[in-house]
């Protein structure tokens, strides 16, 4: 994937970009998704480029910097693990004469070029709105909410309950609903999470109205325990990311939203301003974002994530983020016609 | 005395790293014969036990049995040519108890199951022929026996199998009076059953009164082996002690005397 | 001497037992610390009365059956575990050989359609040849299997990460391997089960002790033989009993009651492991090889067939334990497998009481200690706690848990037993 | 007999060696099978030569500056393993150890605004007192340590979460903090260090081969001395060279050149404790503890003692491992000292040499074993491969050293030695 | 012989859970004598000396050390009394050297560091005086020793220190014809120094060479504590054997014979 260029300290340097994705674990789409778009974008610019994942590990994400320099990127696009290593990977690129974005998630008080992303406080807000009309659906008069945070060491999960929190929080003060059981997931666990929401349960004597999990697999997680109690499809679940999972439990009526972030834009609008970079262009982006800690305003690109329900999941086909042909297997063809999806 | 030997080795060598513990060992043991095997303390007989018993990979030489050369390169197959040892390190397995212990890798079985109940029985009549007495269960992990009762079970195991060759590697160390006596007795009874039989001790009445032959290691190598008859007690301490003796008429077996060819 | 008298009268053998003498030299033991389960359980007895305290809702029909399904995975993975730390042995990638099975498990009946016994078969297979594998590098090339197996940590954790295409989750919906951690035994079926459980138990005791007292050896007395009966009875049917309560938050609505079906599939693995360790050949060797390696191989064992036949039944036993994962969580992701699963098993297996030096241990060990960790992890989601607090109190009650045995344990050191 | 004349004339006792008995002894003992780190430097080469091949960009100055600090925090903790693996016991603690130490330092230095050295004595003084705690619970309580530092393991993870606030994670901005990892010696001082090391090492090696010499005990020749001191200042002098050429990509920039800072730490350390170990008598100590617990309570030694002070040397160690990370991560946050860090380094000392059984190993193992795991990782994050394939490579590239590892040491087991 | 015994032992009882291996044993030990410890295998000869050398906590009795009454809970603190034990599992560690484990706890230090030079010489010279020849080298693993050797390395390491009581739990076990002569004259030449040793045997002739008392344990209980000019060899045996011996005189000597009060 990478070219042979082990050129150090030339003065006229082949431009090549440098892309570091954060982990496979905590979501499929950097590995399923971002690669894949920044991939065809790259190789449709005709730029040279290198693509790993730091596997959630940030000493290995300062080594995979440390490599791709080494390799010569004179482009750097990270997805920082957290703002600490993501900051000491940009100076250090800076002080090499490597220019830098941040893609997905902010570096703050670092000096990325550019920031790409969809606002992850507004994915939660989508979370959040999106539970608030299931209820509604279901009818259900002062529901328990139970909240099932990502990992309390990702300031992305942070951001997402900000998000949530923001439409639930004036639900609870105003009596509306009652606050259940809240708790994180380590390390977005999906097996984890099954057994913290199946004791939230026993906790609550089963009186749990709607589940707000910060994803589609620690919704499938949640709704597993529920079909075994025989509860799926009466309490409502939201997600995110609407994988294959996320998007066939709603088809099936047991999951109620999730969130689709539409990867490609974002990717595509990653890689062009690289590849701008790279040819040497600046471009505008007409966008800024304020970076508390480094009291400077980043030129931005901000995407709008989308909620899924079952009336416009044909949309995320229709987007060619999955597949027909692995959404409708077997006994969802029937369901995916029912929705429209073809 | 059989004319050939049933074990017969020719030529050992064996090095440890840069140190060579035995030099050229050729030694012929005789069915219906109790063969002494003497030396100093690091003359090299453990090691030459060990060699035969295929625990150790000899660096050279040769390895007769009944009259075929055989290359024994673990204790499997040492023991399926019917070679039993006593070891002097014992080698029993702490967490195992007295019946698992003599039982080891013979298990009885009845069916898939292991027939415990008929291993308990057969160790409980081999121990009690040797004089142990004080032994409070056979079920007692070997780890809290006493030095004595550790060896006498490591005898026991070794004289349960239908075998042609008994070595014994110092097998009356840590016995007491009695027991000595049981052992003494249970290895004239083994050669007198056409067994052949290597008894390694450094006590010369045990030695005298038990043996048909003695080999005698000095530094590695084998400088004599003679008839008990033709030696006397002295004699053998010098060999011991200095490699050589004055005075031994070594013609009387010329076969097996006179090594290094 | 006035003592000489004494000492003659005295038989060297025991005489043979009384139901008395039995209580007293049990009695014995435990003062001088050789006292099998007890510690396992007595830590397990204080942590529920804790946990029982602090959350009423702990001691509910409901949370006991979650308790099994929640613990199931990690004991299974426990038990086979236990089979190399026997060997003095460990096996880092235990937990990843699980996810690499599950997934594969997932692959073939979900995105390939075949059916669920072809895939849990192939699961297995996986297990076995994963366990073949590393056996054969530590047993016959000589690397450290704390070695082999980080390496093999390592690398299942890109397996499965491609087996379930870089990071989605591959759901599995085949009604009977949903079944195995999500449905019940039908109230029936588990009284027979139960019942054909004590009956076996009694025939085995009983047979056993006639043919020891007919070849003359010393044995337990009968009624002792009888009370183990008994009380075998009464726990296996008040658990039974418990099960068959109605659970249902709604019942009204929809009946849950029963054995969950991992039980039964927990029972029998634990009685078949514990038959092969205890009353076969096989099993003698393998304690005798972790007791002491050089003895075993002296005495014939093929050592290096043990060593890596272990490592067949610890993957073989991940990979049923994946499927069981991957049946509660209907589906398998990245991470089956993964987090703090391997630690969890290993864990389960020392303290119920398997050394990790090899040589002492016994399948049940896994399944108490699993039931630590179940239980401390169950209790702990119930109280509520935020990340930061919850990890440090997981690992006090965890230490506490180990105390109460440690110390129970303490006489055994001091008079001289291990 | 014609034999009796040889042995007569035979010495028992060894000649005084020569340099030509010298080579051949050392010849014998490598056939034989004991080569002391010949294995561990033979697989580094065998790695560092195939990714050469692979990525020429692995052979640069730049890329050699590189892995040194990369593998740094793995060594040391690494080290401070290599002294709780010589009593036979583990800590799976270090990894989260190190991240409460770095904790506390990040929160000193950077919210509470201490200067750097104090919060630097504090987290090495939070390392010292959290290893006597697991110290305590082992050696006096007499619970595993697998068990305590499992218990550590989730306990510290909750503790690394408070200290930084659940999930943000805390800066460390002071200049002399960050230098440890990211600043490089002036090329002067370089040279000036390695040449004090070559003096300290000719000036003990002489002394003790006069002393030795003096009382008539064998000793190497003088020859061999010589060649060994001599062998260090050719190694010693090539990494000074490399490392003081430039290597910064874009030198009109920024200039980069010198030994890293952490180097000549690690090399502090590893002198250190390799003195402690092999010439005091608490390193004797360590080592009879470890093999024979029993004969070294015999003997006298306080073992007690001895087995909290390894702890508490291992999470000292672990704390200066933390320091270190912060330093090159200029962060502190929620997994620092998580995810794979215990098990590289724990697996760092074992493919270095250091058996888990205890008795056996050497701080240099840390060292060795960390540099292969630094390469390892260093190489691959050159391939480019996706993630799951990495994971794959990853693994087998580790089965791959330690294997050349283990085919070389084998012969070992077959002549007997251990 | 002195008036006041150096070590006094009484009514010392040990259990190991529900088996009672000493029962009310009353032991006291002169300085300036050899005093043999004999007893069948499982007596518990070995367990007594572990119970003396504070490896063993007992169950019950008193101990007296050089008319004191004091409490042993470690082998330090039997160290620190000045006792020093060759123990029948020798206990050297196996990853050592024949020095290191020699001077295992008592280093010889200069400065900080340890003196390898000093106790590489020291060694070198009590090991010449017990006879070892076969030695390669004193930086040898004791893995790789030979029983004897071993065996010789732990007497050494015993008798290298200024003790006031020497117990020898069956030093001669696995030694050779010449080692087993050092061994007792040097035990002769301790006690001759004015220490007090206890010598455990299964080796009358060696007893009886170099011992001035008997003690004899039969099933856990001190049976006869006598002179050794006032017992045959034939009464030692039936002591042993059966705990009791006709025709012996134990008023002799009263004060340490007839142990049950
Ligand atoms: N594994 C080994 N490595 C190196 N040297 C060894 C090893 N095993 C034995 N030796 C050496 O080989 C020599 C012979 O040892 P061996 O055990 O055969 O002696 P032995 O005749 O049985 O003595 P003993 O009467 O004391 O039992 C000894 O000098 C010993 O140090
Ligand atoms: N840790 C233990 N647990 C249980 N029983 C033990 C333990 N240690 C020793 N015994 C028993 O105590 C008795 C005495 O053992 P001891 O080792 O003291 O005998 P001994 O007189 O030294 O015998 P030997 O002459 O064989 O060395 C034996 O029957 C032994 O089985
Ligand atoms: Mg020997
Ligand atoms: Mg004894």
């Amino acid at each position: 994937a990478c070219g042979e260029d082990s050129g150090a300290g030339g003065s006229e340097r082949t431009p090549k970009i440098g892309v570091i994705l954060p982990d496979s674990a905590s979501s499929a789409r950097w590995e399923t998704a971002d690669r894949k778009y920044l991939e065809s974008a790259f190789i449709a610019a005709g730029v040279q480029y290198d693509i790993q994942n730091a596997q959630g590990d940030k000493a290995q994400f300062q080594t995979i910097a440390d490599q791709m320099m080494a390799n010569g990127v004179t482009i750097l696009m990270i997805v920082n693990l957290d703002s600490g290593t993501g900051k000491a990977v940009l100076d250090k690129a800076k002080s090499q004469g490597v220019a830098t974005i941040d893609y997905d998630r902010l570096t703050l008080g670092g000096s990325a070029e550019y920031y790409v992303s969809f606002d992850n406080v507004a994915v939660g807000k989508l979370q959040g709105e999106g539970l608030v009309k299931c209820l509604a659906d279901k009818g259900v008069k002062n529901p328990v909410v139970a909240e099932l945070n990502g990992s309390s060491t990702d300031n992305n999960a942070t951001l997402f309950k900000e998000g949530y929190d923001s439409i639930l929080n004036p639900k609870y003060e105003a009596k509306e609903f009652v606050k259940g059981p809240d708790q994180s997931v380590p390390e977005w666990d999906n097996t984890q999470a099954g057994t913290i929401f199946e004791q939230m349960l026993t906790q609550e004597r089963g009186k749990i109205d709607g589940v707000l999990a910060a994803n589609d697999g620690m919704g499938n997680a949640v709704i597993s325990v529920l079909k075994k109690n025989k509860l799926n499809g009466k309490v409502p679940v939201t997600g995110q990311d609407a994988d294959v999972q996320g998007l066939q439990n709603i088809l099936a009526g047991d999951q109620c939203m999730t969130v689709y972030k539409a990867i490609k834009q974002e990717a595509d609008a990653a890689a062009d301003l690289a590849v701008g970079l790279a040819k040497g262009e600046k471009r505008e982006t007409g966008q800024t974002v304020k970076d508390p800690e480094g009291h400077r305003d980043v030129p931005a690109v901000l995407l709008t994530p989308k909620a899924i329900y079952l009336e416009n999941v044909k949309d995320v086909v229709t987007d060619g983020f999955v597949t027909r042909a692995d959404l409708c297997a077997g006994e969802f063809a029937a369901l995916c016609a029912k929705a429209g999806v073809n | 005395m059989s004319a050939t030997p049933l074990l017969e080795l020719r030529g050992i060598d064996k090095r440890f790293g840069p140190v060579q513990v035995l030099r050229n060992v050729a030694l012929s043991v005789h069915p219906g014969e109790v063969t002494a095997l003497v030396g100093d303390n690091g003359a090299g007989k453990s090691t030459l036990v060990k060699c035969i018993s295929g625990i150790y990979p000899t660096d050279g030489g040769e390895f007769w049995f009944e009259g075929r050369s055989v290359s024994v390169n673990s204790p499997r197959d040492a023991s399926a040519l019917g070679i039993e040892v006593v070891y002097q390190d014992l080698a029993l397995c702490d967490n195992l108890d007295i019946v698992q212990n003599m039982f080891l890798g013979r298990e009885k079985r009845s069916g898939l199951v292991l027939d415990e109940a008929a291993m308990e029985q057969l160790a409980a009549e081999t121990l009690a022929g040797l004089s142990v007495r004080t032994v409070k269960s056979l079920r007692q992990h070997v780890s809290s026996l006493s030095g004595g009762q550790r060896q006498t079970v490591a005898i026991a195991k070794a004289v349960l199998w239908n075998s042609k060759l008994v070595i014994l590697d110092e097998p009356t160390a840590a016995l007491g009076v009695a027991q000595t006596a049981q052992v003494l007795e249970l290895v004239r009874r083994l050669a007198d059953n056409g067994l052949a039989v290597v008894l390694i001790s450094h006590n010369m009445n045990d030695v005298f009164a038990v043996s048909d032959r003695i080999a005698a290691l000095y530094l590695g190598q084998l400088v004599a082996q003679v008839k008990t008859t033709d030696i006397t007690h002295a004699q053998v301490v010098e060999l011991i002690t200095a490699g050589r003796t004055g005075g031994l008429d070594l013609a009387g077996d010329p076969e097996s005397a006179g090594v290094d060819r | 001497m006035t003592t000489m008298t004494t000492v003659r009268g005295e038989p060297a053998a025991d005489p043979a037992p009384t139901v008395g003498s039995h209580v007293r030299d049990y009695l014995g033991r435990v003062r001088g610390g050789d006292i099998g389960v007890l510690p396992a359980v007595l830590g397990l007895v204080v942590l529920c009365v804790v946990f029982s305290i602090l959350r009423p809702s702990f001691l509910t029909a409901f949370n006991f059956a979650n308790l099994l399904t929640q613990g199931a995975a990690v004991t299974l993975i426990a038990m086979g575990l236990v089979f190399v730390l026997l060997l003095g042995e460990i096996d880092l990638s235990a937990g990843y050989a699980s996810g690499v099975c599950a997934a594969v498990l997932a692959n073939l009946v979900t995105l390939q359609g075949y059916p669920w016994y072809v895939a849990a078969a192939a699961a297995i297979g996986t297990g076995v040849l994963i366990g073949f594998v590393l056996g054969f590098l530590v047993a016959k090339i000589g690397i450290p299997s704390f070695v082999v197996t980080l390496a093999g940590f390592l690398a299942f954790q890109g397996v499965v990460l491609m087996l379930v295409r870089e990071g989605t989750n591959v759901s599995v919906r085949d009604t009977v391997l949903v079944a195995i951690a999500n449905r019940n035994l039908t109230p029936v079926l588990g009284w027979l089960l139960a019942a054909v459980a004590v009956a076996g138990y009694a025939a085995v005791q009983l047979l056993r002790h006639r043919n020891r007292s007919a070849r003359g050896l010393t044995t337990d007395p009968l009624a002792v033989v009888l009370a183990r009966i008994g009380m075998l009875a009464v726990i296996l049917g008040a658990a039974v009993h418990i099960l068959n309560l109605e659970r249902s938050i709604n019942p009204l609505f929809v009946s849950l009651k029963g054995v969950p079906i991992v039980v039964p599939i927990i029972a029998v693995l634990l009685i078949g492991w514990t038959f092969v360790l205890q009353r076969t050949g096989y099993g003698r060797h393998v304690y005798a090889v972790g007791g002491n390696r050089e003895a075993a191989r002296r005495a014939g064992i093929d050592v290096d067939r043990i060593r890596i036949s272990v490592f067949v039944i610890c993957s073989a036993m991940a990979a049923i334990g994946g499927i069981v994962a991957a049946s509660r969580a209907n589906s398998v992701d990245a991470k089956t497998g993964g987090s703090n699963v391997l630690l969890y098993a290993v864990g389960a297996a020392v303290i119920g009481g398997t050394s990790l030096f090899g040589g002492k241990g016994r399948v049940i060990d896994a399944v108490l200690g699993g039931a630590v960790v179940a239980v401390i992890d169950n209790g702990m989601g119930l109280m509520g706690y935020s990340a930061g607090v919850k990890y440090v109190v997981t690992g006090l009650v965890l230490l506490l848990a180990a105390g109460v045995d440690a110390l129970s344990r303490r006489r055994a050191a001091a008079t001289g037993h291990r």
